[in-house]
């Protein structure tokens, strides 16, 4: 049960985000809610790739008698992760600036407040 | 966003070279330890927000117009698709490695195993840490820059 | 609890079961079922793309066309948010 | 190897390089003048679908192409990224060209009245362009997260075009929350495949999947986000806000963007657990009876909803909502029926009704949007019980209004008519009660258009519209080209049946061939 603790922080880690999302009603907790589950899928990537005792795959200054390709970590999870982590700031920075606006137009951040205004 | 105090113009003064600096090595050494043009690019932006947050908007937008790091951001994307199109026109196959092997620029192989870095090696690699680079430098620039500016500006028009 | 607490209520613990079973049965933490793909991009890394590092050889040009896109999206969102603050100007 | 060949065979790669090339350089270009960034992007957009055109004539000549990015040749275990065209991801790039040209053609004078922010905006039409074709064309999963990431970010921006208004910036906000969580998990399923089979490839993955716990979860997963993506029932609250408040040009890039979910559906779907219907029957059974259910949910509140609409936009809206439950209804019974031999044919007509529908549907919504946009452009108004007596001084747009009241509600001469009647045959044959239901939304549907109809055009002459001029002639170009398609292709059904949508459902049912152009296996 202990080796798949990682997978266990990841679920955890969707679950407060989705939480927040759900629950939450400023718009900025919100946000931060959508960020939580990002780091948390994101996780959930990289543990994909680890091989037990397993090196960084560059060879630059490889430690000596590090056998490859298994006393390598896989590369492929970090790949997709450097395009998850690059999605989650651009995502981020356009849902803070709607979050701005609203603020401007509306003068609250509270979700039920802008609904009934909207009417 | 308004100035920060003397102190804090000043230190950041003095770190900022070093940052930048630093995120200079990481997208030109991405080919050969951990980095490239994304984290480069983080570490040189981070560098600028540093400023931005020391001058203020104000200062920093008088320096420089969002419009010419727009026009920085295209330049580095066009030079990304440019060496992906010319990977196309060269080696026959789009985003093609066409100087890995060839004795122009970045050409030559390392030897299989653990080597020592040399960084003549890569082929189209370097070219594209760079683009990158820019791309990512002016790109998260511009938002933190817009975004700091449009909260001190009172009244929207 | 309101109506719309009690519905996400429902999603969120039918959600839970679909995660917390697809955790247990996923592979060991540290030891992977298949790795065919990742162990040949270990070995080829040098000398199909010249570079030491294998992550950027995955980055640039194994899976380039995944970072064009990626480049795209930063840029995608550099226009979004231009646009929507055009109007925030002295 | 002539000039031709060449271009087609490169062609993959030029139908994405070419209008994200567009997007990236016109920033730069409209420093020089608006005209030239205009012109600019009309060049462009052509261009990508010259390059469409030639690779359809080949893709339904001669089976499904595979472009390799980074390699002449394909090596096995398939490490890198590949493109792989079949007619099904062909006829759906065309749908995505016609819908992104009309909405250039419009956009060039609807847009004439902003001043600021154009150059911003063609970006993003040429990037949500870039990135829906992206979505069709490419064979493997991660690359079709990205582009289905950057249509997100692409589609939530140009929702928020009216920075004035207080509600499209809270639609658009409301969309990015919606749709950035789907995307997050969608990544968690390709994780999920990624552990047990080490492959991102949809062909390969399609080869080796055994159909465990884990695929099961990651099929559910699948079919919610990009349902909900496509604006199934449970999660469709997006669609009428994001619909209703973005640009009309704007709204129908984003039907484009809203069918290429539907296409990554029926990807998954038949493609990636294709293999499920040889061996594992009831699967399939029970997913496309959830199909149907959501299906026919979709529709009668899709119908309800615009019954009771007074805002234009929102109406036409919830209308689109009810016309993807009947796209959605046919590739059920499709799914659902597929599997025993003895359906098969009923099966088959239901996908080509379904699959035609696609194409009907989007042009018959985008129609009804381009003319709620024509009027939102003249009287600044939106909402119906303000309207009234506008056939005088708009006759044009008055024409096109009826033409597409009668396509979306299955009338005989329009496109319509030709996809709800395989529909209905296919699911008569199934179950009698959903073809009965599905042919009184149709109905109800009519009626609700007709409502608009008397409310919005006809009616006493109202004193505020006296001014009223009729629409710029780029507008009622753009609105004539998608009449002529509509009332081309009502009138010549069979023309359309037989070239574009018989090959592209034999290329859905079947993933041996998909497969084995991988892996030259099987």
């Amino acid at each position: 049960m202990i080796l798949n603790f990682p997978f266990i922080a990841v679920v955890a880690m969707v679950f407060i985000g989705l939480f927040a999302v759900l629950f939450k009603r400023n718009l900025i907790k919100m946000v931060i809610g959508i960020s939580i589950i990002e780091s948390g899928v994101n996780l959930f990537l990289i543990t994909l790739g680890y091989r037990e005792g397993g090196v960084a795959p560059i060879y630059t200054g490889l430690p000596a008698g590090t056998t490859y390709p298994e006393g390598m970590v896989m590369p492929v999870p970090q790949a997709l992760t450097l395009t998850s982590i690059v999605i989650g700031v651009a995502v981020l920075a356009l849902m803070l600036s709607l979050t701005m606006h609203i603020y401007r137009h509306y003068g609250t951040l509270d979700v039920r407040k802008i609904r009934r205004l909207k009417e | 966003m308004s100035e920060m105090s003397k102190i804090v113009r000043t230190v950041s003064n003095m770190l900022f070279p070093f940052i930048v600096l630093f995120g200079i090595y990481v997208i030109a050494h991405g080919h050969l330890t951990p980095g490239g043009g994304f984290q480069g690019g983080a570490v040189v932006a981070s560098g600028c927000a540093m400023i931005l947050v020391a001058y203020g908007s104000g200062w920093v937008f008088g320096k420089i117009k969002e419009k010419r790091l727009s026009a920085f951001e295209s330049l580095g994307a066009v030079m990304f698709i440019g060496v992906a199109l010319l990977g196309l026109a060269f080696s026959g196959v789009f985003f093609g490695n066409f100087l890995a092997g060839s004795n122009l620029l970045f050409g030559v192989t390392p030897a299989v195993g653990s080597t020592l870095a040399d960084i003549n090696t890569g082929g189209v690699l370097p070219l594209m840490n760079f683009a990158v680079g820019i791309k990512v430098i002016a790109g998260l620039f511009v938002i933190v820059l817009v975004m700091a500016y449009a909260s001190s500006v009172k009244e929207w028009k | 609890m309101s109506f719309r607490n009690m519905v996400a209520v429902i999603l969120l613990s039918l959600l839970a079961v679909f995660f917390i079973f697809s955790v247990l049965l996923i592979h060991p933490f540290g030891a992977p079922n298949q790795t065919q793909m990742d162990d040949h991009m270990i070995e080829h890394t040098q000398d199909e793309t010249g570079t030491n590092n294998g992550v950027t050889s995955i980055v640039f040009d194994y899976r380039g066309f995944d970072t064009l896109g990626e480049a795209t999206i930063l840029f995608t969102a550099v226009a979004g948010v231009m646009m929507i603050f055009r109007r925030a100007k002295k | 190897m002539n000039i031709l060949e060449i271009i087609i065979e490169q062609s993959p790669p030029l139908i994405i390089a070419i209008p994200l090339l567009g997007a990236f350089l016109t920033p730069l270009i409209s420093r020089l003048s608006g005209k030239a960034r205009n012109v600019f992007v009309g060049i462009v957009i052509a261009l990508t679908g010259f390059l469409i055109a030639l690779l359809a004539s080949d893709v339904f000549a001669n089976g499904p192409r595979t472009y390799v990015f980074g390699a002449k040749n394909l090596a096995l275990p398939v490490v890198r990224i590949l493109f792989e065209v079949d007619s099904l991801s062909v006829f759906m790039a065309i749908v995505t060209f016609i819908l992104a040209f009309v909405s250039l053609v419009y956009s060039w004078s609807f847009m004439n009245k902003e001043n600021d922010g154009l150059d911003k905006y063609y970006t993003l039409i040429l990037l949500l362009f870039t990135s829906t074709l992206g979505m069709e064309l490419t064979g493997d999963i991660f690359n079709f997260f990205v582009f289905l990431e950057i249509s997100c970010i692409s589609s939530c921006a140009l929702i928020a075009f009216y920075t004035g208004r207080g509600e499209s910036v809270e639609a658009a906000f409301k969309y990015i929350v919606i749709s950035s969580i789907g995307a997050l998990f969608v990544l968690f399923a390709i994780g999920l495949l990624y552990s047990q089979y080490n492959a991102l490839n949809i062909a390969t993955l399609a080869h080796v999947i055994q159909y465990t716990f884990l695929d099961k979860i990651v099929l559910m997963l699948f079919i919610a986000v990009l349902g909900m993506k496509a604006g199934l029932v449970p999660m469709h609250m997006w669609l009428p806000d994001a619909y209703g408040e973005a640009p009309s040009s704007v709204t129908i890039i984003i039907i484009g963007a809203t069918q290429a979910s539907l296409y990554g559906v029926l990807r998954i779907c038949f493609t990636l657990y294709g293999g499920m219907f040889q061996n594992v029957t009831i699967n399939s059974f029970v997913i496309g009876w959830i199909i149907l259910v959501l299906a026919i949910i979709t529709i009668l509140i899709g119908v309800i909803m615009a019954l009771i609409q007074t805002d234009f936009r929102r109406l036409i809206a919830y209308a689109a909502v009810a016309e993807i439950g009947y796209i959605f209804l046919g590739v059920g019974v499709g799914l659902a029926v597929l599997s025993n031999p003895g359906l098969m044919e009923v099966g088959k007509t239901a996908m080509q009704g379904g699959v035609f529908h696609i194409i009907n549907d989007s042009l018959d919504i985008g129609l009804l949007f381009l003319v709620a946009g024509a009027i939102y452009y003249t009287t600044k108004e939106s909402s119906l019980d303000k309207m009234g007596g506008l056939a005088r001084n708009m006759k044009y747009t008055t024409i096109f209004f009826v033409i597409g009241l009668l396509a979306v509600s299955g009338m005989p001469p329009m496109n319509g008519f030709a996809s709800k009647l395989l529909i209905y045959e296919s699911i008569y044959q199934l179950n009698p009660i959903l073809s009965i239901i599905a042919i009184l939304c149709s109905i109800l549907l009519l009626a609700t258009f007709v409502k608009v109809l008397h409310s919005a055009f006809l009616g006493p002459k109202l004193p505020k519209f006296d001014d009223v001029k009729e629409v710029p002639r780029s507008m009622l170009l753009a609105m004539g080209i998608i009449a002529a398609i509509i009332i081309f292709f009502g009138l010549f059904p069979e023309f359309v049946l037989n070239n574009l949508v018989k090959p592209a459902v034999d290329a859905l049912v079947s993933n041996a061939s998909y497969i084995s152009k991988v892996l030259g296996v099987i």
